[in-house]
């Protein structure tokens, strides 16, 4: 077993030397680094396509997706290596996607054959950009209460309504939204999870100005929308399954990026001859904070490898997101005046601080997950 | 001491800010204000000279209405509200009392001036991220019978709009205090982008020509001016904090109420409950805190930097949990440029960096409380 | 007016400074300095006896209460004046008790003229030691759920049942008692407000001992105790009524006493040096709370005078009590392992912070504070 | 590093020993001893050297088990969660990891004295109110070939029982760790009455003579054998307080299942719920940061000092936490002797202070990440 692990590495790695393109070992992870892929999307450089290319040939772009969908069929154990080996040699990510994140692992589970072969393989190879439509206005943290409407007739229905906080829609070819299908069934029933070309006639959107500025959000209306019967995922119906099954993956992937440190960056210089014990108190209690919470990712993964983290993933959302907002209020004491500028001394710190604020809202409340902390976890009654 | 209540002329004074402002300067007049590019509005800065706001406390023999430091702090907390954007803790309350501290002709006129909402000034003390005016590093070189001061200050709020800025220089046996108009020789401005959309600028002086006539006060010794100016700016400013805390508050209680979740109203959840509970004890808390600083000014005002301290300080810490309480509750819709509360939540933050963060004025209540 | 007052200023200092012994002017206020008074107090001096009587006889133990059941008869400016003469003078307090705290001010409200004229002035004297008897084991915050009895049998009750929670019932001479007179009632109706001489047979006590160590509270149990019906306060079944009443007032009592500061005490000496940053930023906030917490008392006493507080009093309550344990988080902290030993270094510290977590259970937990803010402050839907 | 999950083998461990504590040593056996007025249970000592816990890290050929750090922490966990009253980490962890690093025949000695569970060691380092090991200044004069020690130590837990005692003093270059029995002539010892109701001394020292052979390790050179020993401690400390933590909270959120008030159970009540979901996502964050200490120490014990002082810090914070909620949500009942939960507030508290509170770790934490 470890051998051939060992085997694995060694292949790994001597096709990563040859294949990934000088330019893309810079680490860069920045949101302009990002390959989104889609029909529309504008390559940075020829390096970014020719590494997408050839990252989507071996199956990596999805390393753990099925062959026969265009994934790499790679065990965890070997996705592990793999993802070792690209940090190694600080290779970027060839293809971040909502279709990876979330619409892929809905299909692997709830998707027929033929859904997965239609939809899958142009989502691992960067050709069709995805984006996600579940909360509507009014609505917030009460999924269930979709409002917008699906209406049967014969083998398509007829969409109205509208959804908000639509990432990327401006950008997406299609979206995988919530609608209710069933207007007469009780709130949580009677919705289904349904696919959606954004080129459809009577789809549009409008992008949502955020107190940190302009935003990937944006609000999206269907007026009178033709979709295929075909393009529900799971049970007509049922799509409130689907929903909550996904809402366990966004919420480990949203958590994923709150365990960031404060020391050795910039802050250590910030606070530099700061004798202010409430600032000084307020950082080093922070950075144990965050030091902690990137053990417990790891050790949460480590789980998951195992069996099923399951509803205790609403931790690491809940303290990920907080932690995360917490240290922008640490770094934007420490850089005083300096820090209240758009775009001044410390670059983007005053957004990131206002937007690190919606963090413990969007893909679920902090108050959603303490409640399904207490209720699923320790099982408070409800 | 005076009762921390408020009297029935506070009480009117208060009910009559509310109405104007509720009608000249609610949220939407700063939101207007950033929408075109403007950090001032000169017509509502008429407006408040006109009701003598400008005058609060300037003595009525210079023009003005001398009410007060609390009376001052009952307009700076109106105005919180509603995010009133002007001049007004900068002119009608630093400047106004370092003026008055110095008893000739020159200051007189300059109360006037303010009084009459014809003299907008501007307070250029910090040159590093943090309040720490002992700190001021700005040189005023002696040149013949005058000085010639160089250097560069930051965070100068108001800086932009000012006819005429308090400077802190360094001169040769310590710190001294020069009141010059912005367009003087040698002063060049830059308008600093504030996230709270308020107008502060960062000005340098080049070789810039200064008189004995420009010192305000005694060379060599700003604080006796500085000090009690800086202390009625933080008590009004602890006060426009409370004023914030209230207003984000207040939309937050309503939301509560009017919002429905779960087929309920979210207020119903009592974990929102107790933390809107506790949110209103610490705005009660404060405000005691803020009121006590207005009398105290008024009352004692050599004896009053505990007080200024401890409010700026209690203001500082329950404007921010009012703000982040603020748009957790509302969720998603409390994050969108189009809806208020975000407003409230960056004003929250640049003023609690002005005139000294939280931890400025903890230092300050730790020393006299020998903590 | 104001001359009135200055008069009435004039003959208290003459009237204090010829009776106050001099002992009594140490500002004595430990709980070893307390004169509680009752059938069977061991004066600790002839000093507290004669301090204790010369104020009895002008009524001043009670100042506000009317001149007829025993009191002063003062308005509220001149008992301001009187209590400041007293401080001015290191005056101690010539008699403490839950008589004058409590079931003073609830007769004075509910009872009759004959129940006034006939328990107030042995309260006033000193003379009568009254407890409280409202808790009842398992009952916690919901005070309504009583379940001893008072049955009624003609013109008096048989009382069963059992109290907890009672202070100092083991030296009381009567109890005021929630009972249930109307088993069959809604949970809030069927109560009263009963008197009862804990020297009447079948009744008992038993001390409880706290995390603290030894402390006043007692277990206090009913045994077929005959009560005669006129011994209940206001209408029978209506107790509720009395008890919300006192509760308010019992608040405004207990956070009283909570403002307790750091700076120029132990404390200052106990952080010297202390190169901590989380301690001295504790330490800080603790004390900034603290100062402001005093003010806020005193703003919340004017506005008193003018009117009610009603129920933001439940806020001096909740904040006074949350921030007292603090207080002694911070002490315990900065006193180190010295403040580790019972009747060690740092004295009963140790013992007084176990005792302060009691503080935001007592009386109305913090939890049920908050709950009256947000319902009867905030308005926030029940 | 290895999985931070347990092993199979941790899982059974853990599992053992929690079988056999919550027979031999549940909260009431701490009560026992406390109203026996003992500190110390001789039969359930000899109880854990016969299971091997005592040698937990003893080399084999000291007659040790030698499981590691990790598998000290999960006994220590154990031990927690019912406030289990031993000298396992002065004695088992401490003394032996301290011991251990010196290659000679009398530490081997003392090493099987220790897995034999026939010596009990205590450590005297502290002299003021704040663990400060740099700071000792207890002094060991040079005197023949040997050396005269005088001073006091404070804190020294475990230290009526203790047959002998690592004690830290200055010597002429630097500092010195001896290692005496307590019953030399010139030591006194005198109980101190803790809170915790556990064992500890404060012990004078009246020009007590040792040898070179009563040193352990180098002379002036403490800090080699004494810092491991140090990190192995404060490791175990926190996996205890990480227990008791544990054990604190277990019973909370089963009161809150089991206890109705206002008609139904309070863990109904959203406040509560959500305080205690909040306390689960602390005590699940600190685990993490327990279990890397552990693992840190078994495979790279030299650069074990911020993941140790981490778990120190994290385990603090959480356990004061824990009591607190733990104390308030049971209400009146949770203040009273007769209920455990006092129990768990009081050794919460000691062992805050224990090697290092909440701000010394912390400290260390921001050295090395550079904050």
């Amino acid at each position: 077993m470890t051998e051939a692990l060992d085997a694995f590495r060694a292949e790994v790695r001597d096709w990563l030397e040859a294949n990934c393109p000088e330019e893309m070992r810079d680490g860069g992870s920045g949101e302009e680094n990002i390959c989104w892929g889609g029909k529309r999307w504008q390559f940075q450089s020829e390096a970014q396509k020719v590494w997408l290319e050839r990252m989507a040939a071996k199956g990596w772009t999805v390393p753990t997706w099925p062959k026969d969908y265009g994934g790499g069929g790679l065990s965890r154990d070997e996705d592990k290596i793999l993802q070792s080996e690209m940090r190694r040699i600080k290779a970027r990510s060839p293809l971040q996607s909502f279709g990876i994140w979330m619409l892929g692992p809905a299909l692997l589970h709830f998707g027929t054959h033929e859904q997965k072969a239609h939809y899958l393989p142009p989502i691992a190879r960067g050709e069709v950009r995805w984006c996600q439509g579940y909360s509507e206005p009014g609505a917030g943290s009460d999924l269930a209460s979709v409002q917008s409407r699906a209406e049967p007739r014969g083998d398509h229905f007829v969409v109205n309504g509208q959804k908000v906080w639509t990432s990327y829609a401006d950008k997406a070819d299609w979206i995988f939204a919530l609608l209710r299908t069933d207007k007469d069934a009780p709130k949580h029933k009677g919705i289904s999870f349904v696919l959606i070309d954004m080129s459809s006639e009577g789809v549009s959107t409008r992008p949502i100005r955020l107190i940190s500025g302009s935003s990937p959000f944006c609000e999206t209306f269907f007026d009178d929308v033709k979709v295929p019967r075909e393009q529900v995922v799971g049970e007509e119906n049922r799509g409130w399954d689907v929903a909550k099954y996904l809402l366990t993956h966004e919420r480990e992937m949203i958590s994923g990026g709150g365990g960031g440190l404060l020391g050795g960056r910039g802050v250590g210089a910030m606070l530099d001859g700061a004798d202010d014990p409430v600032l000084r108190a307020g950082a080093m209690t922070c950075e144990i904070d965050a030091l902690a919470m990137g053990l417990t990712l790891e050790r949460y993964k480590d789980m998951a490898k195992t069996g099923s983290v399951g509803d205790a993933s609403a931790m690491l959302k809940y303290y990920g997101t907080e932690l995360n907002k917490r240290r922008n209020e640490v770094m934007m004491l420490a850089g005083g005046s300096d820090a209240l500028e758009w775009d001044g001394a410390h670059g983007s710190l005053p957004a990131d601080w206002l937007r690190s604020k919606a963090n413990s809202i969007e893909g679920g409340t902090s108050e959603v997950m303490l409640s399904i902390i207490s209720r699923r976890v320790l099982g408070l009654p409800a | 001491m005076t009762s921390l209540l408020k009297t029935e002329d506070e009480t009117m004074l208060a009910d009559s800010a509310r109405g104007f402002l509720d009608d000249a300067a609610p949220v939407s007049h700063l939101r207007g204000l950033r929408d075109a590019g403007k950090v001032h509005d000169p017509a509502l800065w008429a407006q408040m000279a006109e009701m003598g706001w400008t005058g609060v406390l300037v003595p009525e023999e210079a023009g003005g209405a001398d009410m007060g430091h609390a009376a001052a702090g009952i307009l700076a907390g109106e105005m919180g509200k509603t995010l009133v954007c002007s001049p007004f803790i900068g002119t009608a309350v630093i400047a106004a009392t370092a003026l008055r501290q110095v008893a000739n002709d020159r200051a007189s006129a300059a109360l006037r001036g303010i009084a009459e909402g014809k003299t907008i000034y501007a307070l250029a003390v910090d040159e590093g991220p943090k309040h720490d005016p002992d700190a001021a590093q700005m040189e005023a070189v002696a040149d013949g019978n005058g000085f010639r001061i160089s250097g560069a200050k930051t965070f100068v709020c108001d800086g932009m709009s000012a006819d005429r800025v308090l400077v802190l220089a360094r001169t040769g046996e310590g710190l001294t205090l020069f009141d010059l108009p912005t367009d003087r020789d040698g002063i060049t401005r830059s308008a600093m982008s504030l996230v709270d959309s308020r107008d502060a600028a960062r000005i340098t002086f080049d070789a810039v020509a200064a008189t004995g006539d420009d010192v305000l006060g005694q060379v060599d010794d700003a604080m006796t001016v500085l000090r009690p100016a800086l202390e009625a700016g933080q008590a009004a400013l602890a006060a426009e904090m409370g004023g914030v805390a209230a207003g984000a508050f207040a939309m937050t209680v309503e939301y509560l109420k009017e919002r429905k979740q779960f087929g309920v109203p979210i207020g119903m959840f009592q974990a929102l409950q107790h933390r809107a509970a506790h949110l209103w004890c610490e705005t009660e808390v404060t405000a005691s805190a803020i009121a006590h600083a207005g009398r105290k000014l008024d009352e004692d005002p050599a004896q009053a930097t505990l007080a200024v301290s401890l409010a700026k300080a209690r203001a500082t810490q329950t404007v921010t949990l009012a703000v982040q309480e603020g748009v957790q509750m509302h969720g998603g819709i409390g994050m969108t440029d189009a809806f208020d509360m975000g407003f409230y939540m960056k004003r929250a933050r640049v003023a609690a960096e002005w005139l000294g963060d939280y931890g400025y004025h903890a230092a300050i209540v730790a020393r006299l409380r020998e903590i």
